[in-house]
């Protein structure tokens, strides 16, 4: 059965009309009751999207959908949005960590009830907004205003020092996405339109080609985020409400890898070509790199943060190796193994930092403390909540049958076909990644009940036992059969594949 | 003959007049303004001299509104005066600090 | 058969998921009873496959069950490959398990985490039969690591106590160490032969022997070489070869039934067991199987010479696997790979037996577990004496008992092999022989024999263990004495293993050569006799006797005449200490460094907030500019004009 | 000849005065001077054939803006001697800025490239020519929308003048017939309970 709704549009502005309801409505005397509501929406919104992947043709490269309506005529700017098997799994991913947020947030936040519900879900609508727009301006809009509810989110709700961490956030992101504009303003003179088909079919010379791929590249790789503009990250974490750091980790970094997939690659093939063994290098130097700095941090937040950066770096490398390893092989099919090892890193990613951050959020809505040292034996007095996060911990380490290890698998085999020290350097997350989870969780849970508090712990309530377990689920099901998951997104990725592998310079020269 | 050259430098003079009159009567905002209107005048000049040499009468329109954005100016700028010397009993331009942060 | 495999490895898992999840509900005797039925069902199942696959001739099973995911036109599967290696493996597994279950039924009888170490160990068994059964190395990986997993949740079992948390984050790092070579030679296959499937891979292996790739440049190397090291520094890991061996002895903290089931029967022989897997592959690279031989020679000696001077009755046979293990290994690098599986079988038996019954002395005596504290044991628990004693003579190689056909055909082999490094392997394996047999009887003198030297209280409440306990154990002694006449003939000469171990030219002939000096298992019992193993063990017996039983004050002699030697031994060869400072220290090191000096010194110190200064100190600048005096910017103004002026004269002029 | 006389003779005139405006101590003097520039200018305007804008000067510069300035100047009281510090010492700075720019526009504007043989003197316009139709024909045509608009500035700076300088409105002490009805009793007489004092 074919509904005749504008699905895509739906999803996008349902929860942002939603949230607005929510916001206004639920001041004063219903403040407490507007949770529902939220839940409410960000459940329909979700169960729409699932209907989203049941109408899905996975058997083709174009985009579905599509909605185009003129928006600004005058400068051929659309409201032109669709998807294709790159943006579903996000989609999917951004509204079902939009419910366990809200359902993150039900008891723990106190103040401005609606407004905190508001503002996830309009930023939800905002987030699905950037994962299915097809016009660059429309993109530029959404991206940016996305920042506006995280920049709330993080300075209202956040700890002690949100206000240095709200600004660090926001004025990196901006840094990248104004250069991001006058980019595809420069395309815009180019191709005379913001439809991404056509920006990704205009041909640029080598030159351009660098400068948009540089423009392009700070905008996400902040997003990303990669070394060395990281360092907002985990600032942003530490301060951030559990729900934000939830967000921020399994969706907005999710923004970066779709930039580079939907705009860097397509639009400069040739930039990225030449300019990848730099991009390999920042990526090998997250994962190495902020793995060690990972290993020291006394932080739980901070090191989750990081451990987020270092897992990123996967996502950059498998999408950047695929030059490397189709001059090692000659076949286009080995690069998308890259790719599709980076989508399915970054889908898991939000899984399981989702949870982390979640697992976090439980322990220091007890405790009111992140640092390590403050805890230890936590597993005496909470053991179901030690289960789940050992299960979290150890898809963080990348274990197999869990989500984790599926990507950094499929990116460490890929890699391996461009250079094996690639591979080698990636490979050391095994054990980085396995020392800083594991000794942190060593700290937290394991040992002798360290304080009274700790002593005093009590264990998960049917709430957080069910965010957690849905998350859980998620994880096991992807690590045991991330098939379906790679079935979404096989034929767009050798679209991709195929867009990257055509050179446009000779046909800029021509013109 | 008088060229164009003998009007636009006794423009050129009458402007740098004014421009010293703005620097050594700093402080006085009377004079600053009728500093500035000797600008103006200097600035018609030239106008109505090309307009004149050129033929066109477009020079001398211009004139027409410069003319009329200067009477406004000077009347504005005179009631601030008014109103700054009411409230300070001076016009004496350090007086007026209010802009500094 | 493909639902026969399924059920025998879904069968502890359903008994893992019960006693996991359901454990509150179903209580303690649900629990055991679950996994027990489980691991049972499992085991007689095993059974059913063997006959069938080994007995029966069937042909091997290799099926895939469904498609883990597919990428890049590779599909990686989730699949089983049931031959002869495997049927073997799996009946070790699945009997050493069912021992160890029913065995701790007894010995966990106290503890409060009854389900939840049920639980854990039938899901290891889980893993270990995914690890055998794969036929693929995506799933063998999965197996490996999960076991891992296992591994580090029993080790901590007990996780209030500092040492144990610290000994299971070892025990997972330094295997991850291993896994890190392991998935790089995984890459390295897929890489080159397209495929994770077993099949496709060896029969695609042999065209790729003389490829050859650039690791660095202007050094080619051999491929198989390489992707062979490679895997092989994951046997490394898994089956603690030196020197990632760290991980074993501190394993012992977790509880004994563990330590018998994981950490000497079944897991740790995983790298064993693949690299016979493994076999069309490292048959390929003899510079492979070189460094292989040499590695597993370096750790049956010098580990072994560390039993002698460990007194916590675990560690001593800890040690005792580590040396074992290296016999295995030492096998494996002649390409004895059928004497490696047959002494790892033999192996699983009787170390399995052995860590039990040290598990009964544990509990007779109250959980302690220094050899010092013990003595004259033998009169209080008799059955716990003799299949310890059974399981010492197995693992000395007495002539007649399992131990003797495994390890002297693994000494026979490396004897007549010519490979590089075979004379240092025969000198190891040689000498190990009278260590093994040194350590082994000190256990039995100091425990079993002797003067009775633990407190009056423990004393009065010796006694032997109880039935649950004491079957297991039985049952164990029984193969530890048996299987090894059984089995030697078809394992080792017939053609037991069938495809699924291969061999090279040269190589088969060796084992040739073998079979021509091998009669029948009576035979080689009475040609034993007359060989140096044979003596060097009986002279290790009876120096434990001389100096244990006889002379107990000849070691404290000889320890302090050899100080130095004692302290390395002591000191464990200084492994742990360089490990923790290098190592550990190091990572911490580097990780602080980078992160004050990179991260919050250069990055946020100096790019963000240096910018962020750098802005504000040129606003200063500016704000000075903002006098707020009308003439000042009149002045301004006036500036720019001249400016302006100055560049349209220059033009004009031009 | 006589145009090139009237023409330095005009010149010098606003020069002078121009000099006197920025230089001269007192402000009334100042704006008397500035008069007498517009009065010069205008005849220079005269020379250039804009009769029209001529007259407008003097009548709405001298007629009114000058006499608005007078105005001010007189009403307003000023200390001059305040006003006048420092003035010699920006007076060589002034002069150095004034003589650079005089020099660069000099060279810019000069006999090189606006001489009579870059720019031809045009020829002198017909008897029947008339300066202020050719410009209100311009103005209401073609520059109709920026003359309303002009009109419209100046309304502006009318109510603005206005505005700043208006003060709020007298206090009369006429009645308030709206307050006077509303008034009640307790407005005006209060009743207060207290002790018989005793004498």
């Amino acid at each position: 059965m074919q509904l005749d709704l504008p699905l895509l549009s739906l999803v996008i502005w349902l929860p942002i009309i939603g949230g607005l309801w929510v916001i206004f409505a639920g001041s004063g005397a219903r403040e407490r009751g507007v949770r529902y509501d939220a839940l409410i929406i960000s459940l329909v919104t979700f169960a729409l999207s699932l209907l989203l992947y049941r109408d899905f043709d996975l058997t083709t490269a174009s985009m579905q959908f599509v909605e185009l309506h003129p928006w600004i005529a005058s400068f051929k700017i659309n409201y032109h949005i669709g998807i294709d098997g790159i943006a579903l799994p996000l989609i999917l991913l951004t509204t079902f960590t939009s419910i366990l947020v809200i359902a993150g947030g039900w008891e723990v936040i106190e103040e401005r009830v609606n407004q905190y519900m508001g503002a996830f879900l309009i930023l939800e609508g905002f987030m699905v907004g950037v994962f299915s727009a097809l016009d660059a301006l429309l993109f530029y809009v959404f991206w940016e205003a996305m920042l506006i509810p995280m920049f709330l989110i993080i300075g209202i709700w956040g700890g002690p020092r949100r206000v240095y961490a709200t600004i660090k956030f926001f004025l990196y992101t901006f840094l990248g996405s104004v250069l991001m504009l006058v980019a595809l303003l420069y395309l815009y003179a180019h191709a005379h339109s913001f439809n991404l088909a056509d920006l990704q079919a205009t041909a640029l010379t080598a030159a351009e080609q660098r400068w948009i791929f540089i423009a392009f590249f700070l905008a996400f790789a902040v997003k990303v985020p990669m070394w060395p503009v990281h360092t907002w990250l985990p600032d942003a974490h530490v301060e951030a409400p559990t729900g934000g750091s939830v967000v921020l980790a399994a969706i907005m970094l999710k923004m970066g890898g779709y930039g580079f997939i939907r705009f860097s690659l397509p639009i400069t093939p040739d930039a990225s070509a030449s300019l990848d063994s730099f991009m390999i290098a920042l990526s090998l130097v997250a994962v190495v790199y902020i793995g060690f700095v990972a290993l020291v941090q006394q932080d739980m937040k901070k090191l989750i943060a990081y451990s987020s950066i270092s897992h990123m770096g996967f996502v950059t490398l498998g999408l950047f190796a695929m030059f490397d390893i189709y001059a090692a092989t000659g076949d286009w099919k080995n690069a998308a193994m890259g790719i599709e090892g980076a989508m399915v890193q970054m889908i898991s990613h939000g899984f399981i930092s989702g949870a982390m951050f979640l697992c976090v959020g439980v322990l220091y809505d007890r405790l009111h403390s992140r640092q390590i040292n403050d805890y230890g034996g936590v597993a005496n007095t909470m053991p179901v909540f030690a289960g789940f996060m050992l299960l979290f911990a150890m898809a963080n380490a990348g274990l197999p049958a869990t989500s984790g290890f599926v990507g950094e698998f499929i990116v460490i085999l890929s890699v391996f076909k461009a250079n094996f020290w690639y591979a080698f350097a990636a490979a050391s997350t095994l054990i980085l990644g396995a020392a800083y989870t594991l000794w942190m969780y060593k700290r937290v849970v394991f040992g002798e009940i360290r304080n009274s508090k700790v002593a005093a712990l009590t264990d998960i309530n049917g709430r957080e036992a069910a965010i957690l377990t849905a998350l859980a689920i998620l994880v096991l099901v992807f690590g045991i059969w991330p098939a379906p998951l790679l079935d979404m997104m096989h034929a767009s990725v050798q679209h991709l594949v195929e867009q990257v592998a055509q050179s446009k310079i000779s046909v800029a020269a021509y013109e | 003959m008088i060229s164009l050259a003998h009007y636009l430098i006794v423009g050129a003079a009458l402007f740098c007049l004014s421009v010293a009159g703005i620097f050594i009567n700093r402080k006085n905002v009377i004079v600053l303004l009728m500093c500035i209107e000797l600008m103006l005048l200097a600035v018609n000049l030239n106008f109505i001299a090309f307009s004149h040499f050129n033929q066109d009468v477009a020079g001398q329109v211009f004139v027409f509104f410069i003319l009329t954005v200067a009477a406004a100016e000077s009347a504005i700028g005179l009631a601030i005066l008014v109103v700054l010397f009411r409230n300070r009993s001076s016009i004496n331009v350090e007086d007026i600090g209010t802009m500094r942060g | 058969m493909k639902e026969l495999c399924l059920y025998i490895v879904l069968a502890p898992l359903a008994g893992a998921i019960l006693a996991g999840l359901l454990g509150h509900v179903i209580g303690r005797a649900g629990a055991h009873w679950a996994t027990i039925a489980g691991v049972g069902a499992s085991f007689l199942l095993s059974c059913v496959a063997f006959q069938r696959i080994v007995l029966g001739g069937e042909a091997p099973l290799n099926e895939n069950l469904y498609v883990w995911l597919s990428t890049g036109g590779v599909d990686f599967h989730v699949g089983f490959l049931i031959d002869q290696l495997t049927c073997t493996m799996m009946l070790v597994v699945t009997f050493v398990s069912w021992m160890v279950h029913i065995y701790t039924v007894g010995y966990m009888h106290d503890d409060p985490g009854y389900q939840r170490f049920f639980s854990y160990i039938s899901l290891f068994t889980f893993s270990m039969l995914m690890l055998v059964m794969s036929n693929n190395f995506m799933q063998l990986f999965f197996g490996w690591e999960a076991v891992g997993l296992v591994s580090y949740l029993l080790i901590g079992f007990w996780f209030k106590r500092d040492s144990a948390i610290y000994a299971n984050l070892k025990a997972f790092l330094v295997n991850r160490v291993g896994d890190f070579g392991f998935l790089l030679g995984i890459a390295a296959v897929l890489m080159y032969c397209g495929s994770l499937d077993y099949a496709e891979v060896f029969a695609k292996a042999p065209s790729l022997a003389e490829t050859t790739i650039t690791l660095i440049e202007g050094h080619p190397v051999s491929l198989m070489t390489v992707t062979c090291l490679l895997l092989f520094v994951g046997a490394m890991g898994k089956s603690a070869q030196v020197p990632l061996h760290v991980w074993l002895p501190d394993s012992m903290e977790g509880p004994t039934p563990i330590s018998a089931l994981i950490h000497a029967a079944t897991m740790v022989t995983a790298g064993i067991f693949m690299v016979a897997r493994m076999s069309p592959l490292f048959e390929l690279s003899q510079t492979a199987l070189s460094a292989v031989l040499v590695i597993g020679s370096i750790t049956a000696f010098f580990m072994g010479l560390l039993g002698l001077v460990q007194n916590d009755i675990k560690r001593v046979v800890a040690y005792s696997t580590l040396s074992q293990l290296g016999y295995m290994t030492i096998a494996l690098g002649v390409s004895a790979y059928s004497t490696a599986i047959f002494h790892l079988m033999t192996h699983a038996f009787f170390k399995a037996l052995l860590f039990l019954a040290a598990g009964s002395v544990i509990m007779g005596m109250h959980h302690e577990q220094d050899m010092r504290h013990m003595g004259g044991l033998r009169k209080h628990m008799p059955i716990t004496w003799i299949t310890c004693l059974i399981g010492s003579l197995a693992l000395i190689g007495f002539p007649g008992t399992a131990g003797f056909f495994s390890k002297d055909m693994i000494i026979d082999a490396v004897k007549i092999s010519t490979v590089p490094g075979a004379g240092i392997a025969y000198a190891a394996a040689l000498t190990g022989v009278f260590v093994t047999a040194l350590y082994s009887f000190r256990l039995v003198f100091m425990v079993f024999h002797g003067k009775e030297r633990m407190d009056h209280h423990t004393q009065e409440h010796l006694h032997e263990s109880p039935a649950v306990v004491t079957v297991p154990l039985i049952a164990l002694a029984i193969p530890s004495l048996m299987i090894g006449a059984v089995g030697i003939s078809p394992m080792v000469f017939g053609d037991y293993f069938g495809s699924s171990i291969v061999l090279n030219h040269e190589h088969a002939e060796l084992m040739e050569r073998l079979h021509e000096e091998f009669h029948g298992a009576g035979e080689f019992t009475l040609h034993g006799l007359m060989q140096p193993p044979f003596w060097l063990a009986m002279a290790g017996v009876f120096t434990a006797w001389f100096c244990y039983l006889k002379q107990p004050s000849i070691p404290g002699k000889v320890a302090a005449a050899l100080a130095p030697v004692k302290r390395v031994l002591d000191s464990r060869y200084g492994f742990d200490a360089f490990n923790e400072w290098f190592f550990a220290g190091g990572a911490r090191g580097t990780g602080g460094l980078l992160w004050r000096v990179g991260d919050v010194g250069l990055i946020d110190g100096l790019l963000v907030n240096g910018s962020a200064r750098l802005v504000g100190w040129w606003a200063q600048v500016m704000r000075g500019l903002q006098s707020g005096y009308l003439y000042h910017y009149a002045f301004a103004m006036i500036l720019g004009l001249l400016a302006l002026l100055a560049v349209f004269v220059h033009k004009v002029l031009a | 000849m006589l145009q090139q006389i009237l023409f330095y003779l005009f010149s010098a005139l606003v020069v002078a005065a121009g000099a006197m405006v920025i230089t001269i101590r007192n402000p009334v003097y100042a704006a008397l001077s500035l008069v007498v520039a517009f009065f010069a200018s205008a005849g220079l305007w005269m020379m250039l054939e804009a009769e029209f804008l001529a007259i407008a000067l003097v009548l709405v510069y001298v007629g009114a803006v000058m006499v608005l300035f007078l105005f001010v100047v007189m009403m307003l009281d000023i200390n001059i001697a305040v006003l006048r510090e420092g003035f010699a010492r920006y007076v060589p700075i002034a002069v150095v800025f004034a003589v650079l720019m005089m020099v660069s526009i000099t060279l810019v504007v000069g006999p090189k490239h606006f001489g009579l043989d870059q720019v031809a003197a045009p020829v002198a316009a017909a008897a029947d020519y008339n300066n202020t139709r050719a410009l209100g024909r311009a103005l209401f045509s073609q520059y109709v929308i920026p003359f309303e608009a002009a009109a419209v500035v100046l309304l502006v700076a009318i109510i603005a003048a206005i505005a700043l300088t208006l003060r709020g409105t007298r206090q009369t002490k006429a009645p308030k017939p709206e307050l006077q009805v509303q008034v009640q009793r307790n407005d005006r007489l209060r009743i207060i309970k207290m002790e018989a004092e005793k004498p």
